[in-house]
């Protein structure tokens, strides 16, 4: 019942926050929205016993990916509205049909993959989840995923001078 | 009422993932575009995670934080590209943004 | 029912208060201490030696007027105190106060959450509070506050860095993230952490000094630079937010500091029998004490010290700090698997 | 090419650490000053005009209203240079009482100026205990002449009050005080590590640049340049007294500061000997009833607590009013330094600097 309650409301925050991002005038009020739907995902993830994703998700997405968008918009501080010009070949409606036939795909698979297989607890898993599993996630990074996990290192330095490069100002 | 089960989870992140592709194929402001990315790789976590609990082990969490890792990758550099496109352009526009070079 | 949801929430009331109420007489300490470093004698008119002064100042700031500027953005400049207030606030609940107490026939633990991620949960928040700073920058729609902003960003970011780290390789000597789970590591240690790891509490000192935006590093409200940095254009009951957020962020840091390294609850030397007399006093005297010795020393070091340049305390950050505590990982993760 | 980062800026004439009134435009590159304006005239009250309309005794009490945290130096200087016009002959107690007003006033100028700049830089216990000191030194002179600011405490041709008794007794228990006083703002600041950060090498200024520019007093000092009027061209008593004239050698803002404490320690040492030579006699030389200079012109410097103090005094020798009177303040003429010592430096370092050269507003604008 809880469970419930807890899953509706969050479904409601994040799905009403994912629409005030993109329909947000003020980029900066679109950040905002970004952060409150990150927060509310997070929320989710300790519904479903993730707990160290869910404090990763507040430290890395919104406490340090979403900033460097706010340092972005703050720095680029537009006196014109960005969207001012359209250009004439933009078929915005068609976007919608996109989207909409995108959402009805995925439906159409969930409620047929549903109607197969009612979604239940796999039979060989433990009933309760293993304990402590920050650390079950960290054995299987350092284990099994230890070379996805070195590349995802090295692509992150890559992308930090990549970053640096990029923005930097070019000497006169 | 029916207990919350992973399904749940499946519907709320397609739903969250459709808003991603509306943000992208509607907005015009690269910035906002680029958030649109972001609730997208949300959703998709939120599938991993759901995955995860269904199955008992942490690989979809695992899965999750790649995600992760690559999203912070992609904002760094794809913010990067942007603060050079503005320093020249001084447009966010993506519809203005139409040649490959300047 | 009782155990699930009104112990809680009891907790949480408790709490709120209390802290409410130590954050309010830290303005009142601080005022106090630094007026005796220069040798004043700080408030005295309200209350004998102005220990009502708080709640003079509470009023004043209740009452005074609450200005927006013109073509400021009205939604963040609301939302940027309550933003900078509430990490601040629920960073608390994992804080453990004592162990378990028995109140009443009651086993009660004093911490609202014992979560077994507390210590990346903590990192987390303070990760928020930036935003309550950056905000009020932006929404000010002036430039000083602007700056102030920015700079704040930057100067969180990169002591954030550190700071993890640090937190990293008193994980790996705890071999817990429970905050209450480190307490008892120590206990078991039968040393207290400061001892085991003294570089990484320098570090988490000098970061979280620099992360509370106090001095040295209280760059972004330099008064005598940037005319009160990012609440500049603030006042009455929203400026008054952001000070108290400032000053819960003492205690959490303090807080922390006191759990990681000073033992929490525990009282000196844990584990020498013949300083057993000191049992008497409860576990959380002894974590208030040692919060409070943090608290006095974090406003001496105001009174003391010259400010930082934005440039110098980057370079500190990231040139020696980053470094120290990356070496001291390696080296905890080194003699952990020796030892 | 289209520049995202350049911010205008304007500091002041409302801004708590640009001393008073200066208003400085500041042009940023992120937080590096490209370029900086100053702006002055807030506080502008036409001083020099006024004393053209004010007879030669009215213009003492004048002149304590330009540098307001060192009204006795501005006396002696209008007092010494109408002097000079007339030939007059100061009696020798006079010019040594003169000059421990003068010095006096030194000390409590360079407590303001240490106070603010230490504040300035964000050390607060310093801006207190000088200002302890400050009060001492405001005290004296509350005794001696009634007024704690604006003194108005000489006369053309001497002084308008003796010493009262027992008062070189408190002055002498001051400069012990003042001594183990200045070692305590040392110790708080000389070898502080986050001050040398943020005083070293900020705003330098070579020899041949800083005379170029006009800089006086400390701030010439701290460049290394010897030039201290009172030793140079020895006005008051000062010729009677050893005193070291304390130089810098790097010409930055820890340099000048360098050179402002060791003058706290000169000051103490010079009060010190004038009043073991105080000698007895009047403290009013022969002055007519009428004072009324003869034709004329005449510039005389005096070594203020901020730098060259001069008066030009034109007088027709006709009417009981200067036909001319202009004064060089040496604030006004060390702002000027400020937009090339600002030039590439951070907007925490303006503050720094506006501090190191020790500015009055009041001064400045006159």
């Amino acid at each position: 019942m809880l469970e419930a309650i807890v899953f509706y409301t969050l479904a409601v925050f994040t799905l009403g926050f994912g629409v005030l991002v993109i329909t947000a005038r003020n980029t900066v009020h679109s950040v905002l929205f970004l952060v409150a739907n990150f927060l509310c995902v997070a929320v989710l993830y300790v519904a479903l016993a993730a707990e160290f994703l869910a404090v990763i998700q507040v430290l890395v997405y919104a406490g340090g990916i979403v900033v460097l968008y706010l340092f972005v918009v703050m720095l680029v501080n537009l006196k014109a509205i960005p969207e001012a010009r359209v250009d004439p070949r933009r078929r915005s409606r068609l976007g919608f049909v996109l989207a909409a036939a995108l959402l009805a795909e995925v439906s159409a698979i969930l409620v047929y993959a549903g109607s197969r297989s009612p979604m239940a607890p796999a039979p060989g898993a433990p009933a309760t989840p293993a304990p402590g599993n920050t650390e079950t996630v960290g054995w299987l990074l350092y284990t099994d995923y230890l070379v996805p996990f070195e590349v995802a290192s090295v692509l992150l330095l890559v992308a930090m001078i990549g970053a640096i490069l990029l923005a930097r100002k070019q000497e006169a | 009422m029916v207990p919350i089960t992973p399904y749940h989870y499946l519907v709320l992140s397609a739903a969250l993932f459709t808003i991603g592709v509306l943000g992208v194929m509607l907005r015009r402001n690269v910035i906002i575009i680029f958030m649109s990315i972001e609730l997208m790789l949300n959703a998709v976590n939120i599938n991993l995670a759901a995955f995860s609990q269904q199955w008992q082990n942490a690989i979809g969490q695992v899965f999750a934080i790649f995600v992760i890792a690559v999203a912070a990758a992609e904002a760094a550099v794809g913010l990067g590209i942007i603060l050079a496109f503005f320093r020249n352009k001084d447009t966010l526009n993506v519809d203005e943004m139409n040649t490959l070079r300047w | 029912m009782v155990e699930t949801y009104l112990v809680p929430l009891l907790k949480i009331a408790v709490l709120l208060n209390a802290v409410l109420v130590a954050v309010t007489y830290m303005v009142l300490l601080e005022r106090k201490v630094i007026a005796w470093v220069q040798v004043r004698l700080g408030p005295m008119r309200v209350g004998p030696y102005g220990v009502l002064q708080p709640i003079a100042d509470a009023l004043k700031l209740m009452l005074k007027e609450d200005i927006t500027p013109a073509r400021a953005d009205r939604f963040v400049f609301t939302l940027a105190p309550i933003v900078s207030m509430v990490p601040a606030l629920i960073a608390f609940a994992v804080i453990p106060f004592d162990d378990e107490v028995t109140l009443f026939g009651y086993k009660l633990s004093l911490v609202v959450a014992d979560v077994n991620v507390g210590l990346l949960y903590v990192v987390a928040t303070t990760s928020i509070s930036v935003y309550g700073i950056i905000l009020a920058g932006y929404a000010s729609n002036s430039k000083f506050p602007l700056l102030a902003g920015l700079r704040a960003s930057a100067q969180l970011i990169s002591y954030e860095v550190a700071v993890t780290m640090m937190l990293v390789s008193i994980v790996v000597t705890a071999g817990t993230l429970s905050m209450v789970g480190i307490v008892k590591a120590q206990l078991d240690a039968h040393l207290w952490f400061v001892f085991i790891q003294p570089v990484a509490f320098v570090i988490l000192f000098i970061g979280g000094l620099a992360e509370t935006n106090r001095a040295p590093f209280d760059l972004p409200e330099a008064e005598q630079e940037l005319t009160g940095g990012f609440h500049t254009e603030y006042s009455g009951m929203r400026f008054a937010l952001f000070f108290l957020a400032e000053y819960a962020n003492m205690i959490v840091v303090s807080a922390v500091a006191t759990t990681l390294f000073f033992g929490g609850w525990l009282r000196p030397f844990p584990n020498v029998a013949p300083l057993a007399f000191l049992d008497l006093v409860p576990g959380w005297i002894w974590f208030l004490m040692k919060t409070f010795v943090f608290l006095y020393i974090f406003i001496w070091i105001r009174a003391t010290l010259p400010r930082y340049r934005y440039d110098q305390l980057m370079r500190l950050g990231w040139k020696v700090l980053i470094p120290l505590a990356i070496a001291n990982l390696v080296v905890s993760g080194i003699l952990k698997v020796l030892l | 090419m289209f520049d995202t980062n350049e911010l205008v800026i304007n500091m002041g004439p409302q801004h708590p650490s640009t001393h008073g009134v200066l208003r400085v435009v500041l042009r940023l590159d992120g937080e590096r000053v490209i370029e900086a304006k100053v702006v002055i005239g807030y506080l502008h009250r036409g001083i020099e005009k006024l004393c053209e309309h004010r007879d030669w005794g009215q213009i003492v009490l004048i002149t304590d209203r330009m540098d307001y945290v060192a009204a006795a130096s501005n006396n002696l200087g209008y007092c010494e240079t109408v002097e000079k016009l007339m030939s007059l002959e100061v009696p020798p107690r006079a010019q040594y009482i003169r000059t421990i007003l003068a010095e006096l006033q030194r000390i409590a100028s360079h407590c303001l100026w240490l106070g603010t700049h230490a504040m300035d830089i964000g050390a607060m216990t310093v801006f207190l205990y000088a200002f302890r000191e400050r009060e001492l030194i405001l005290d004296l002179f509350e005794e001696y002449c009634g007024a704690r600011l604006t003194y108005n405490a000489m006369r053309i041709g001497g002084l308008p009050l003796d010493i009262p008794p027992r008062w070189d007794a408190k002055v002498r228990a001051f400069c012990d005080i003042l001594d183990t006083k200045v070692d305590e703002y040392e110790e708080l600041l000389t070898h502080n590590r986050i001050w040398l950060e943020r005083t070293r090498g900020v705003g330098v200024i070579g020899a041949a640049e800083a005379i170029a520019i006009g800089l006086s007093g400390p701030a010439l000092r701290g460049s290394a340049v010897p030039r201290d009027i009172r030793k140079d061209e020895p006005y008051a008593a000062y010729a009677d007294f050893a005193f070291d004239v304390p130089i810098g050698d790097a010409g930055d803002t820890y340099d000048r500061y360098l050179v402002r404490i060791e003058e706290f320690r000169q000051s103490t040492r010079i009060i010190r000997q004038a009043l073991d030579g105080l000698p007895e006699g009047p403290i009013l030389g022969k002055v007519p009833r009428l004072i009324k200079p003869p034709a004329g012109e005449t510039y005389h410097a005096i070594e203020s607590p901020k730098g060259e103090l001069g008066y030009f005094i034109v007088s027709d020798g006709k009417s009981n009013v200067p036909y001319r009177f202009r004064v060089r303040p040496p604030s006004f003429c060390n702002l000027q330094a400020l937009p090339r010592l600002v030039k590439g430096h951070l907007v925490a370092d303006v503050v720094a600097l506006i501090g190191s050269i020790d500015i009055v507003l009041g001064e400045v604008d006159r």
